[in-house]
């Protein structure tokens, strides 16, 4: 089981998070203007990167908190967590 | 009651006062509390305890721990039988009652011992060459396969005993009691950590629970006493005797699951059977020792033939003697001790087997000395005997064959010894690498990937003095990464050993005729795994060392492969040509030995298994005998039958009281969020279909939420309270994830949004009173609102007082019907029902459950999300482009719907349909098909959504999502029911007073 | 009027008081104290923890400092507030305050961007006491229940069985008081008795 | 050719003590230049390559293998086998592959353990027991055997089933597909290989792609781990890493790759005689022939790569077990792992071409790969050797995340996505 340092609340176990996929995906503004496939782009397609993934995390059993996590995906080391809006910190594994 | 023959007449940790009595194979014996099942059998010279997997051969104690192969019993009798259980491990009580598995009739005589004359025919894998002929077989083979497999059998009833789980948090896990672990506990205690020490054996001691030898000048025994008693003396530190830490997760998780009663007679203690720790260390001191390397010798698996450790174990710890003569097979110095604590213990060695050819320590002399005979560069080539080993053959090693005449040597055991393998599983579930060490011929940890530290035997010490030093290193700097500043104090001391002169690998001991022409040279004992098998599988390209094990189930069995992985390994490695430990090793999965399912439960089964949400109404709903639904985790009352009445008559009654008179629901389970800021009508337009701008303060309106892929996912009115101050309502499975959609948005896409949203679902109960009479109960009830539809219009909200009480009151209906949903608080809505009921009876008021609500909101064609729709339905699908903006630029899934196969005209629709028969109702998630054929596969065009009899249009309804269904009004179409096709036809899905005109009443 | 009705929590058909009759000779030899505070006023507060005008409001309507650092509490006399999130706090006192300590904020907070919601008839309030209190917390919730990590003035949302709870430690005797939505306070209360089982409890005041 | 198994083969074997038997498959050089590369021997992978030569004569294939044939999801999961899926689309897709389940023994010749014992997927709810109709009128009326059984059915069908009404989940009925069953997982893997190198096809362990070759939107060939290799067509199939290679190509896919954990209690005599599916309560099990019980649950909720997963999950599995067998309390658990499963928005495949010439992509199979894996295969197969889908897999395109014609499956995966 994870444990997830919340911005907020400190290091709190997996169980009372939940987590919200890829971070960063800005929902693009004129959608109206998207073709389908990039409104596609947008909607499905993800990076889903064997390395250090940036995801948001949403302490939902906590301080009902959304705040991002830099998380390598084969170790499952957490390296940064930073708050929603903060810049992606960039970490070297 | 036989005597224990082979018991010893001093020593030993067992207490002779205690006589305890237990049967085996329903033979009745007697051991002392303090024997293990194992030890008790052994003093009692019962060898024969189990049969092979696969030959059936017989098999007996190979080892004094939980790496045992052999020794697998069925424990207990009834609901609290346990399968395939170590006897190892087993302490004995009382009345403990056991037998061997996997023989037929019996252990002495086992039919099944047929395959071990045909073992020739049953090589590795010969399953997946043969029972292909006739191809309709195979089913007929695999029963009497699965019923040769299989060891012990499951209990026939439900269990019994209570489980426990707990989490845990230290600074400091310490892994076994051993010396090293015991001094790195004192070490970190001593630091001032929060020290958990975790041992799988009754007491803790490990190693030093059989030896002899002196720590800080005190006798082990003494020095365990002493270390125990100071740790118990720390406010912080916690042992944990019984207690196997099984699993290493993320981030320094560790699982242990402790044996709180099974070391007593069954039902004999009130507490938990085992509880499940969850443990989040800080940090990790791996002190779990090391397990015995056996030899792979022809016939290594005669009973009587046990680990060299074990037999010293039996002898010094439980006063057992494992034989009267016992023959040593080792290529290693730590056996000469072991034979010495026979010898001491006045048990005969009949000579000391060793392949390397002038082994020169001290030991050996002394061994000499005592007129032991030691055969120098000779090697076991093979045994004999009948259900226990008589005789082993000792022939001379030249080189990687035996030369000369064999020489048979009687014994009624053997002790073997191939050196040692650290207990590293868990440090490889920690994501650490093994390293090959040449020198020790084994593999130790290498590099950390998690906060652990690996000490003594388990990081490949040998001496005792060492294994003390590495578990105060590692106790003392666990500490300080752990942030204890306190002193560790000293390393406690044992007094000084010569070292050992170099092991000498030999990873398959040769015999007169090659590997798998003469006897069996057993690699893995439990699953029946030769040497001859791992060398076919190479020859057959199995070369991998998954493949391998796969191929052959070596190391799958129950121990695990514990005895047997990595004479594998070698074994692999020197068939390859290639250097042992350039092979790799197989993956150390958890558990590291099997845990009992129910521990992993814990309280949470049965009625605890998911929380049961019950609304304030609950226990009337009881009283009224009312079948409860479960809805997501809420239960709900589902109708409310009169005496005589099935669930169609209570349904018909309460549907028809409901248009005729008035009915009340319990509707408290709906979703409510309370919605506060300047911004919240933004936040309504961007999440629902509609446009909120003009919904004035105290009127109500009803939406629609769409995912991002413009599919439907919730629905529910909107009530404006205030200025900036509005309460949505969800649907009941869906309110946490749609107060989590909102705050999503909110917080990750529009931070600059001025909205506050919370929970309020449990502030208000909610009781709706449904029907043409529901104006004129309610009036008299309340004097502070105002009922007339002029002042209180639908689609409007009043705050006042029902019944004296404090009350909301919604006019939402979802009957169609005059309706009013009246919020109070919970602690209120018992007093308020029955003030409901108490001046309803007059007009014959009706409760009514969630059954009654559907059939009446179909009769309306009101949809049910999740029931009309699934996750792939727009809004236009159901007809409800109405509530679609055209006006809004964007909403969520606004471009979504805008897709090329989401805009087709031809998607399914929601439609009504009619059966032609009246009375018969369709089949809910019955497939509509256009055209019948006479045999499947036929054309589907879509599916019954919802279909019920309604008693109000006194015919049966049904709503269908249909490919193209508003082109298809007044077509007929069929619905095949199992056997029967119902022809129905398709119309608008309304049912009932289609204008709307019954809402003012 | 409204007091003239008997008001029902979500355990009261678990008739407590007599358990807390029959249980009160065993109180001494228990392990485990279990109570229910039935009604409590519990006012949701929201607001921007770095606007000093809104701290001030607060406190100058309900005569306390919010707590702003995570997971800890404030007052204690009458009224008292737990930190639930960073914007977001519980506000609690004695049942029948939530009216006018709601009314009291929203007028100190009018025009202000806040959020006062009364949440009192939400959530039910169970106590865990006794020797053997941090252990069964430990049953209950991953949270660490230690001295050195929770104590007195410590509060926390988290995961609580198969549930969710609010605990607010009152005191180092230790009294863990848990908020608990009404639904689920049944469930809990069951579960809080088989897994306390084995330390034997005792249901009190 | 090789010699062929049986029990005749076995028996004359026996008496030179097994020395005779020839290599399973080949460990060949990799040549400097294929027809067809396959990448990914896995079971998908290595039928794929199968197929490519018994249905379309094309030999000069090589499959590449980053570790061991086999060691990834193929061996790795719970072995179920079924065709019981909603949409027609999925429904002729795995009942296709469940006909090729039906022959595979004898057409590979070689004992794939395929056990048509049953598969039981339990409702629980008013709303299960729904979804359960609808479920079985779709795939009936898709010419596939379900049925649909009363809480009684069920009782008689699978004795050791707690149908008791008053469970916190009680079981309110159940569907069934008699053909569905499992299979011995390995054996599949090995069974493909073997028959894919008797034809002649190349199978390269410990070969990793690191590369693709592309000239004017046209692969070339794969750079390895073992050097440069040419191929006219390139086919991926590695379940757990589609995103990965995807990457190499500068393709994007709607995938997210997540854990999935699988455990095994230890070995007891037979006691459970199907497999039993529960979507409510989260585990899906069966009794192997060596009498363990394997089971799974529900993917964990993050990205991840590491073949691991969170220990709660397994906790409520258990929970889950106990609450549908209570007979099984008193057992162990002996062995736990995990796999990598691609998951689609849609719970369902895709098989396709991609926006590079003769590049292929066959991924997504999420929880469900197992039970396709010959009809997997097979269809891309054609896919590769014909430049266009198969009419089976024709939906199944990376376009349809554009323009919205999804196969939502969620449902039929039968736990949670």
């Amino acid at each position: 089981m994870l444990l997830i340092p919340c911005p907020y609340c400190g290091p709190r176990e997996e169980v009372e998070f939940a987590c919200g996929g890829e971070a960063h995906i800005a929902r693009p503004a004129n959608s109206d203007r998207l073709s389908d496939a990039q409104w596609s782009d947008y909607l499905f397609m993800r990076k889903n990167p064997k390395g250090v993934h940036y995801e948001r995390w949403n302490h939902a059993r906590g301080c009902r908190r959304w705040f991002n996590v830099a998380r390598d995906t084969v170790t499952h080391r957490i390296y940064a967590v930073y708050k929603m809006g903060e810049a992606p910190p960039s970490v070297t594994p | 009651m036989t005597t224990q023959p082979y018991r010893l007449a001093r020593g030993g940790r067992i207490d002779r006062a205690k006589r305890l009595r237990f049967s085996f194979n329903d033979r009745a014996y007697e051991g002392y509390r303090g024997d293990t099942l194992a030890s008790a059998l052994l003093a009692n010279g019962v060898v024969l305890v189990g049969r092979g997997f696969k030959y059936h051969r017989p098999r007996g104690i190979m080892t004094a721990g939980s790496e045992e192969p052999n020794a697998i019993v069925q424990l207990g009798v009834g609901d609290r039988t346990e399968p395939n259980i170590r006897a190892t491990q087993v302490e004995l009580y009382d009345g403990l009652s056991a037998a061997s598995i996997n023989c037929w009739p019996s252990v002495e005589f086992d039919l099944g011992a047929v395959n071990g004359m045909m073992s020739r025919l049953f090589p590795a894998g010969f399953y997946y060459k043969t029972f292909m002929w006739p191809p309709s077989f195979w089913m007929k083979y695999e029963y009497f396969i699965r019923r040769m497999a299989g060891l012990g059998k499951a209990p026939d009833a439900p269990d019994p005993d209570r489980y426990d789980k707990t989490f845990a948090h230290c600074d400091v896990l310490v892994v076994g009691a051993g010396p090293a672990g015991l001094a790195a506990a004192l070490a970190a205690g001593r630091a001032g950590a929060r020290v958990i020490l975790a041992d799988e054996q009754a007491e803790p001691g490990g190693s030093l629970l059989a030896s002899g030898e002196t720590i800080n000048g005190q006798p082990a025994a003494e020095w365990i006493a002493a270390a125990l008693a100071e740790l118990a003396s720390m406010p912080d530190a916690r042992v944990l005797a019984r207690t196997t830490a099984f699993s290493y997760g993320d981030h320094n998780y560790v699982q242990m699951v402790e044996r709180v009663a099974d070391h007593l007679p069954p039902a004999s203690s009130p507490g938990p059977r085992q509880r499940l720790w969850r443990v989040r260390a800080g940090q990790v001191v791996l002190a779990a020792g090391a397990i015995e390397r056996p030899l792979v010798f022809a016939d290594n698996d005669r009973p009587g033939i046990m680990l060299a450790s074990a037999a010293a174990t039996y002898v010094r710890r439980y006063a057992a003697a494992p034989g009267r003569r016992v023959l040593v097979f080792a290529n290693n110095d730590g056996a000469y001790r072991d034979a010495l604590a026979l010898l001491d213990a006045g048990i005969g060695i009949s000579a000391i087997v060793d392949p390397r050819p002038d082994p020169g320590a001290a030991i050996v002399a002394e061994i000499r000395r005592r007129g032991i005979e030691v055969l120098a560069g000779h090697v076991v080539a093979g045994t004999k005997g009948h259900g226990r080993v008589e005789s082993a053959q000792v022939m001379k090693l030249d080189g990687d064959k035996v030369a000369g005449a064999a020489r048979s040597i009687g014994c009624d055991a053997i002790a073997m010894s191939g050196g040692w393998n650290p207990t590293v599983h868990l440090f490889s579930q920690s994501g650490g690498k093994l390293r090959f060490d040449a020198a020790r011929a084994t593999f130790l940890p290498g590099a950390p990937v998690q906060a652990i530290r690996v000490a003594g035997a388990a990081n490949g010490a040998t001496s005792l003095q060492d294994c003390l030093r590495e578990g105060h290193a590692a106790g003392a700097a666990s500490a300080a990464d752990a942030g204890a500043a306190g002193k560790a104090g000293d390393a406690p001391q044992a007094e000084p050993a010569t070292p050992d002169e170099p092991a000498m690998p030999i990873w398959i001991v040769p015999s007169v005729k090659p590997v798998g022409e003469g006897g069996k040279h057993f690699i893995d004992h439990q699953n029946d795994v030769t040497a001859a098998d791992l060398q076919l599988a190479v020859r057959e390209g199995y070369s991998s060392v998954e493949h391998l094990k796969r191929y052959t189930t070596m190391g799958m069995g129950t121990d695990q492969g514990k005895t047997s992985n990595v004479n594998a390994l070698a074994l692999l490695a020197v068939t390859l040509g290639h250097e042992v430990g350039a092979v790799g090793t197989t993956t150390f999965r958890p558990p590291y030995t099997p845990v009992t399912v129910g521990a992993f439960a814990g309280h949470d089964q049965g009625d605890l298994l998911d929380p049961v949400r019950k609304t304030p109404l609950h226990g009337w709903h009881e009283i009224m005998g009312a079948p409860f639904e479960n809805v997501g985790q809420w239960r709900r009352a589902w109708y409310y039958p009169k005496p005589g009445e099935d669930m169609h008559a209570a349904v018909g009654r309460e549907a028809k009281a409901v248009r005729t008179g008035v009915g009340i629901v319990d509707a408290s389970t709906l979703g409510k969020i309370d919605i506060q800021g300047p911004d919240a009508v933004e936040l309504l337009n961007w999440v629902y279909t509609n446009a909120w701008n003009k919904l004035e303060i105290g009127r109500c309106r009803y939406g629609l939420m769409l995912g991002e892929d413009g599919m439907v996912m919730d629905d529910g009115v909107t009530t404006r309270l205030g200025e900036n101050h509005y309460l949505m309502t969800t649907t009941t499975g869906n309110a946490a994830r749609v107060l989590g959609w909102l705050e999503n948005w909110l917080q990750c896409e529009w931070p600059h949004m001025r909205v506050y949203c919370t929970s309020v679902t449990e502030q208000w109960a909610t009781v709706a009173l449904n029907g043409p009479l529901a104006r004129r109960l309610l009036a008299e009830l309340t004097t502070d609102i105002e009922l007339d539809p002029a002042k209180f219009p639908f689609l409007s909200f009043r705050e006042g007082r029902v019944a004296a009480i404090p009350a909301r009151i919604y006019r939402i209906s979802f009957t169609g019907e005059l309706s009013y949903e009246i919020n109070v608080a919970p602690s209120h809505a018992v007093a308020l029902w029955q003030a409901l009921m108490a001046a309803g009876e007059k007009y014959a008021i009706v409760p009514y459950g969630t059954e009654t609500m559907h059939v009446l909101r179909a009769e309306k064609g009101y949809i049910i999300v999740g029931q009309e729709t699934d996750g792939t339905v727009t809004p236009h699908d159901l007809g409800m482009d109405w509530i679609v903006s055209k006006a809004k630029k964007d909403f969520i899934g606004k471009r979504s719907l805008a897709r090329a196969d989401t805009s087709r005209p031809d998607r399914k629709h929601l439609m009504g349909l009619l059966a032609e028969n009246p009375s018969e109702v369709l089949p809910e998630g019955g497939q509509v098909v256009a055209e019948v054929k006479d045999r499947p596969p036929m054309a589907m065009i879509g599916h019954v959504t919802s279909s019920y009899f309604s008693p109000n249009a006194g015919r049966s309804i049904a709503m269908a999502l249909i490919k193209n269904g508003r082109n298809r009004m007044g077509e007929t179409v069929h619905v095949p029911a199992g056997e029967r096709v119902i022809r129905a036809t398709v119309t608008e899905p309304k049912f009932f007073d289609p204008e709307g005109k019954r809402l003012d009443g | 009027m409204v007091e003239a009705y008997l008001r029902r929590g979500p355990l009261a058909h678990r008739s407590l008081p007599s358990r807390i009759e029959a249980d009160g000779p065993r109180k001494s030899a228990a392990g485990l104290w279990l109570a229910w505070r039935p009604h409590r006023a519990q006012v949701n507060l929201r607001g921007d923890a770095s606007d000093a005008a809104f701290i001030g409001a607060v406190r100058q309507a309900i005569g306390i400092d919010l707590p702003l650092k995570a997971n800890t509490t404030s007052g204690g006399g009458d009224v008292k507030a737990l930190w639930l999130g960073p914007d977001e706090w519980l506000v609690v006192a004695r049942d029948g305050r939530e009216g006018d300590l709601a009314a009291a904020l929203r007028q100190a907070l009018a025009g202000m961007h806040a959020a006062v919601t009364d949440n009192s008839e939400a959530r039910t309030v169970i106590a865990i006491a006794g020797p053997r209190a941090r252990e069964l917390m430990a049953k209950a919730t991953p949270l660490d229940p230690h001295p050195r990590v929770f104590g007195p003035g410590a509060c926390a949302q988290t995961v609580f069985a198969k549930a969710a709870a609010i605990i607010d430690q009152i005191d180092d005797a230790p009294t863990f008081e848990l908020y608990v939505l009404n639904s689920f306070a049944d469930y809990l209360w069951a579960w809080l008795e088989r897994a306390g089982e084995e330390y034997a409890i005792a249901v009190v005041e | 050719m090789k010699s062929r198994y049986s029990i005749f083969s076995l028996a004359r074997n026996a008496l030179h003590y097994h020395r005779d038997w020839d290599q399973a498959w080949r460990s060949p050089e990799p040549k400097a230049q294929y027809d067809v590369v396959i990448v990914g021997a896995g079971g998908h992978g290595l039928a794929t390559a199968y197929y490519l030569a018994k249905e379309h004569g094309i030999t000069n294939v090589a499959v590449l293998e980053k570790g061991w044939l086999g060691g990834g999801n193929t061996g790795r999961n719970t072995t179920v086998v079924r065709s019981n899926y909603l949409w027609d689309e999925s429904a002729h897709l795995y009942e296709h592959s469940l006909k090729l389940w039906e022959g595979l023994s004898q057409d590979l010749n070689f004992n794939l353990m395929f056990s048509q014992r049953g598969l039981l997927a339990l409702a629980h709810n008013q709303h299960e027991l729904r979804e359960l109709s609808r479920r079985v009128n779709a795939i009936r009326l898709n010419g596939i055997d379900s049925e649909l059984m009363t809480v009684e059915q069920v009782k008689a069908f699978c004795p050791i089933l707690d149908c008791s009404p008053g469970k916190r989940h009680p079981i309110l009925g159940a569907s069934l597909q008699r053909r569905g069953g499992t299979a011995r997982h390995d054996a599949v893997a090995w069974g493909f290989a073997r028959a894919a190198d008797a034809r002649g096809i190349d199978i390269i362990q410990n070969c990793e792609v690191t590369g693709f070759r592309m000239a004017s939107g046209r692969v070339e060939g794969v750079e390895t781990s073992r050097g440069f290799i040419g191929a006219g067509k390139v086919g991926v199939v590695v379940a757990g890493h589609a995103s990965v290679l995807a990457g190499m190509a500068g393709l994007r896919l709607p995938i997210e790759s997540h854990p999935l954990q699988a455990l095994v209690t230890e070995p007891v005599k037979p006691v459970l005689h199907t497999v039993v599916m529960s979507s409510a309560v989260h585990v899906y099990v069966s009794q192997s022939d060596k009498g363990e019980l394997v089971m799974g649950a529900g993917i964990d909720g993050y990205n991840s790569y590491a073949q691991r997963g969170s220990e709660p999950v397994v906790e409520n599995l258990l929970n889950a077990l106990i609450e549908l067998f209570p007979i099984f309390s008193r057992l162990k658990l002996m062995r736990q792992w995990g796999g990598i499963v691609d998951v689609c928005p849609d719970a369902s495949p895709i098989i396709g071409k991609t926006p590079v010439a003769g590049l292929y992509f066959n991924c997504g199979w999420g929880t469900g790969g197992f039970k396709a894996t010959p009809g997997s295969g097979w269809v891309f197969a054609h896919t590769i050797a014909q430049d266009r889908p198969h009419r089976l897999n024709e939906a199944f395109t990376l376009e349809r995340f554009g323009h919205g014609y999804l196969v939502d499956e969620h449902g039929a995966a039968g736990v949670a996505h």
